[in-house]
């Protein structure tokens, strides 16, 4: 046994439990403080629910039909979901990755909710969450991440582009997710949000967030987590494998220039995002520091271990000025993609994937002598767009024509929290500020 | 002058002021407040024990008028505020000798 | 030296320091939040000055009192506590251990508080710390962990009921502190609050969380340091210690397991508490998603490392649905457990200790060939009830004939937070959504 | 290879990424909920672009200017800033170090805005930060990390003090950063904050924290960070990178004394300064535990490696109870030093860089046999003070007299939330306890 | 018709409520705000430094009834909210023309 | 007895506390209030949409007067509160038949 695993291990344990926090309460806060206060909790809970369904599905069958086959390069779209169900039949010493791809289909399940708040029935999204993995984002996992068509595998995508010696040279680059996870959930964001519609009021009203300091923590926590996610995914060679002197040097340089990337790539990008804002609409505001943060986040996701330092502030200065740009569309096509998935998470997803065809160190158009790579990443971007775009539509038709999408429209005004939770997320009286009186408490039966 | 003061359900406030500015109100006052009536407030369940809430939020708002206007404006808001389900509030008159814009000091009618 | 082991301190240095995040911030929100708007801050406070106490403490005698006579299995209650006082004579090799047994400790104590929210003189609180950890943690931790009464010792609780032999084979079963922990906390948060009454208006008056974004940020704060607490856990066998081979494999097998149990037993639970609100109230509740998310994660604490995954999907479910139903069970006997600590740490250290009688995949009765192990977890869960008890009942007496633990009516009413400590939560005037007005600002002097 | 480093590699991942989480969210937490709602935003948007900034320039000549010439140990005052600019030349075994330098100039910078809280352009503030970083903090950080002027270094100032043998045996002592991070940030937080000018109605209005659980949660994922921090600045012997033997011992040990250090002088530091403001004002603040939480931390941040735990309780007790009576000076000398970042950060560091001369476990005068580290560890916190000093008045000065520092009265007035950023933190309305009513709404244009 | 407007120390209110629901009032408006009077506020210590607080929160109540009633009402609230201690509050009558039910639009005594 | 009635800017409150101190009002009570008027909100931008904000944060006093008091605490206030641009806000005077204190029951003039 390889002796040098044992910190690689431990930093596993770390980062998985980091991205498990980028969903609760990272998420959860980030959109959470961006709707309002009457539907904040119902926010919340659509990524509190996403952990507590999509764990128990992955534990299921979500780690089998992604990874059952043993990363073999076969070039298919899905594993045997019964395989390894379960976990029956895994090996435990696969565990620690089964635990760490759980937190992504998780999070990347709750990301879609912010497509889509204040106007949703809680029960269809509890029934849309494992229809949704199981369909569009396992079978992703297992092309991008698991071996299959859009990997660097046979038969694969690359390789129906390029002769088969070419792909392996130009395999498709998606470090952490930028197709999986962001392009994936942005498109699902979009279906659905033109889909269900929009919410009462939109484009009349402001529908401000009602409570920025919970963006901002949400902001932070997502961007601490989110080192597991980049820094976690990193894959040994074989000569790795091999050799633990091998392992040793890729296991410290890579990480340490991935932390770094994920880092300059996002503080551009919340640097661009606000100038942006200051010349358009004369005004830094937290809330673009906040979206410029996922942006660049987002963006960096693919690219973390393709670019150098100095190219990871070029990309994220992009994605943070693209998608600040873009977070205003929906105004402009009318659709109410509330929380902004699609112009932070599709745009930045794509602007991170295609992005590495320009900026890899090593086979970018902008370092290497041609375009392959940008192609094969336009290519799975493409796919992704589709499959995910396809999926969703099915599975939204679905469920708006059975148990229907969306509360009725008094309830909607009335506030989503009171309605389906019976709750309200402040009960501020009874103390604060001027230690209030007692108005808004009840009165006993 | 008169004050007219009006506590409707919150969520025509919208309409009713869109109306009174078409009827020519250029000015009032807007509060939030709890109401207290026939419609009873709501039961909430919290940890499966029962609690019933009694107040109900409300808008109250406060306009003063010429005395002439005084119908017109009350009706103006029953006309909009009315669902005609229990709770739709109250519209009250009451006398006012003098009003000032604290701006130019202008009185009464010229003060609205 | 075993090399293996760096990986493995590397982790404990992360885990140790997930598990003080749990204290602070993490229950002082999940607490906060559930607290109303007038105490949060005393609760808040509660859960700092645990920690504050409790750190100080522990370094001075508590690891001496809990595990200076070096796991020797001696079957004692307690070690002794002016061995290492201060930490003078302790293996600096066991540095991380007292850090991370401290960080239990303080957690230990900081629960009991949100039994008795709302009402309590801060000094008596303070005073109440030292003595309980004391008195009930340290031996508890002693007897469980430290090779004491209540694990596989010689002369210990098992040996007591079956034979040597057998006692060995099925030695008590803790992970993480089912008992130590849940059971110890719940039974002082249970003894106190009837000890000390109900809150005024108790059962008239709603109490309602004032603020459950802050339940919800703690609720999943403290799931992230959960997996410091339980995965931080593992004991090496004499295998492992002998052979880096072992090790590294126990290191990388066995953290895997707890990671992915902890993580979807509390899924589970999360899942079946909102089935059990919805069915009964009509609603599933953010309040009862993190309750089911505390509940869940109670229950696995002891069992994490005895269960399958599929068996941690099963006693999650069970745990949160029994305590969704227990958290009722206030109303109906009339006490006030202000923040159901009884209803989830008791009840869910209960069915968790318990459980592992069922569900261990070694010497479970469902999957072993007798009731061995579950007559030996029942016999632990009964001690550590009694032993807890009949300690915070003397010292509860004790503090209420000295010191008092209840402040006055009025300042009850008047809120604790102004009363205790001079301040209020929440200024939210003099600027937030309308940029209201100064009304609340003070004149000078 | 030494393949005991691959725990270490681990570590200082999690380490890194946890004092990045110290700035954003925990820094910016902290500072916002002490603010005045009208201007938390702008309080938090001070953190956060403080790492944006600093993050990006730390990538381009920062790491180039303070480490560039590889520790040599050369006495001088800063490294070369364009010898390894954007990190083109620096060795991939590093980058994990530069990531975390990375998060420690940041967290300084944004620590000054604490002192100038409401009544800053935000434009200037990001100007200040480059220039600032670059003058003061990369040549402190060469000086006493990188083995420069303040450092046990040949020409170095323990050498001007003493012979040479003698510096080498009291080399000054900084673990992780009392004379770079905290004296720095304090000094400037002073220059500013005399220079800028007090906030209007400072003195007469209380201007109270507007919302005290952000301060509690911003406590506590500082005091979480820290860990980073300080258990990260672990820097490994001559004959520990020679053995891997004596490099497992001391990275285990060490890293245990620091983690238990860095808690017990913060939990004493905690009770000490709860201590005063009970003896003083009668109550024991939640902004008080809050503080004492930091001044606890910033004083043992550069012991933490040189006590023992008794010692370590014994410094955070003093820097506590200094700390809080320091507070209160900016009333008496009428600075308006609006979230005393004098009071802790600048005391803190000194209480903490100062005390080592008395309680180093080697050098100590309580344990030595001479005042000589005592004298090193004076000149150090005075060389740090004049330096930021000077730095800090002559930036100061260039952009009050060029860009200006302050916005205009009545902006201040109406809160520079609204008038910088054109948000406001809150819009409780719409929801919340009586689920109110809709005026903070807009109307549509 | 009267318009009775009442201060009062915000525990009171349940009190105050419970006791005019048996009276017979059947509706009011409800609304907290800040006092200032005798009463002086307190004083705050804060990070060791002295502030007076001017404003005292408390609830104001406005019930509309006949004209009968008024004198009742105010007594009754003066009763039950007394605690004989500074800051108690104040109960005022003033003139009201009409009332309507935005519902129905029931005037005067019907709207009650 | 009369009511007066004033609608102000929140940053002028401090200073007609202080002026009504001076002339020896002892007591008001005060809440925070939107006004609607000429002075017409701000235009907020948010995510690159425009959004006109109609209300705007007002700070209401009433305070109870003996008749002959009513003129000069209106003067005071509209002095005080004056800063010449639109939204300065309005008084007005109306009509009190009775007032109460409720610590003692002392009415009228001796209530105040
Ligand atoms: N006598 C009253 N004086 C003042 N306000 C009243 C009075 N009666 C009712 N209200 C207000 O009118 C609102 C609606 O009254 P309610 O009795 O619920 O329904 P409705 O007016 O439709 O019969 C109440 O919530 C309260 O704010
Ligand atoms: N002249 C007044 N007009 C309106 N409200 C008043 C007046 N005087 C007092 N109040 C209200 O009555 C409350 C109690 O008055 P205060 O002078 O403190 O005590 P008391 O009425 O017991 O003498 C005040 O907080 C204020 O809200
Ligand atoms: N007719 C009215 N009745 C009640 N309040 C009014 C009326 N007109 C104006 N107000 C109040 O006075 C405030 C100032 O009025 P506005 O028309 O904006 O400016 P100005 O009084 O300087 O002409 C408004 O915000 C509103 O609160």
């Amino acid at each position: 046994m390889n002796f040098a695993y044992d910190g690689y291990y431990a930093w596993m344990i770390a980062a998985t439990s980091f991205v498990l926090l980028m969903t609760a309460p990272g998420l959860a806060l980030f959109y959470g403080g961006m709707s309002r206060s009457k539907s904040v909790l119902n926010m919340m809970m659509m990524s509190f629910v996403s952990l507590g369904v999509v764990g128990v599905v992955y534990v299921l069958w979500g780690w089998s039909m992604s990874y059952s086959d043993g990363f073999s390069g076969d070039g298919k779209l899905f594993a045997n979901p019964f395989d390894q169900f379960g976990l029956v039949d895994t090996d435990p010493l696969n565990y620690i990755f089964v635990a760490f791809q759980l937190t992504f289909a998780v999070i990347t399940a709750a990301l879609i909710s912010g497509a889509i708040a204040d106007r949703v029935k809680f029960s269809s999204w509890v029934v849309f969450l494992p229809l949704w993995v199981t369909l569009s984002y396992f079978p992703l996992a297992h092309m991008v991440f698991g071996g299959g068509f859009l990997s660097g595998a046979k038969d694969g995508l690359a390789e129906m582009i390029y002769s088969a010696g070419d792909a392996a040279e130009v395999a498709p680059l998606d470090y952490a997710g930028g197709t999986v996870v962001h392009i994936n959930a942005g498109v699902a964001g979009l279906v659905l949000c033109l889909l269900i519609g929009k919410r009462l009021g939109f484009g009349k009203e402001p529908m401000k967030p009602h409570n920025l300091t919970l963006t901002m923590i949400g902001a932070g926590l997502l961007w601490f987590g989110w080192f597991g996610f980049n820094v976690g995914s990193i894959v040994f060679t074989a000569d790795s494998l091999a050799d633990p002197e091998a392992f040793m040097t890729q296991f410290t340089t890579e990480t340490g220039l991935v932390w770094i990337n994920t880092t300059v790539a996002t503080c551009a990008a919340m640097l661009t995002w606000l100038i942006v804002e200051k010349i358009r609409d004369g005004h830094a505001t937290s809330l673009g520091a906040a979206s410029g943060v996922v942006a660049g986040l987002v963006a960096i996701t693919p690219a973390c271990g393709a670019l150098s330092p100095v190219g990871s502030i070029g990309l994220g200065a992009v994605a943070g000025a693209l998608c600040a740009l873009a977070v205003g569309l929906k105004y402009k096509f009318g659709f109410d993609d509330s929380l902004d998935v699609v112009g932070v998470h599709l745009v930045g997803g794509i602007v991170g994937t295609i992005g590495i065809g320009f900026l890899s160190t090593t086979t970018g158009l902008f370092y290497g002598e041609n375009a392959k790579q940008l192609v094969v990443q336009i290519a799975i971007a493409l796919f992704a767009i589709i499959w995910s775009g396809v999926v969703t539509l099915v599975l939204g038709l679905l469920i708006k024509y059975t148990l229907g999408w969306r509360i009725a429209d008094e309830d909607e005004l009335e506030g989503i929290d009171f309605v389906e939770h019976g709750e309200s997320a402040y009960d501020l009286s009874g103390g604060g500020g001027a230690r209030r009186s007692i108005l808004t408490e009840g009165v006993s039966a | 002058m008169k004050l007219v003061t009006a506590v409707i359900k919150p969520h025509k406030w919208e309409d009713v002021r869109e109306a009174l500015e078409t009827f020519g109100v250029t000015g009032m006052t807007v509060s939030e407040v709890s109401g207290y009536g026939r419609q009873k407030g709501h039961t909430e369940v919290y940890r499966g024990a029962e609690y019933d809430i009694a107040l109900v939020p409300k808008i109250r708002i406060e306009i003063v008028v010429e005395d002439d206007d005084a119908e017109d404006v009350v009706g103006i808001i029953v006309k909009t505020a009315q669902t005609g389900r229990i709770g739709d509030g109250k519209v009250w008159i009451s006398p006012v000798e003098s009003v000032v814009r604290v701006r130019t000091g202008d009185r009464d009618a010229a003060a609205l």
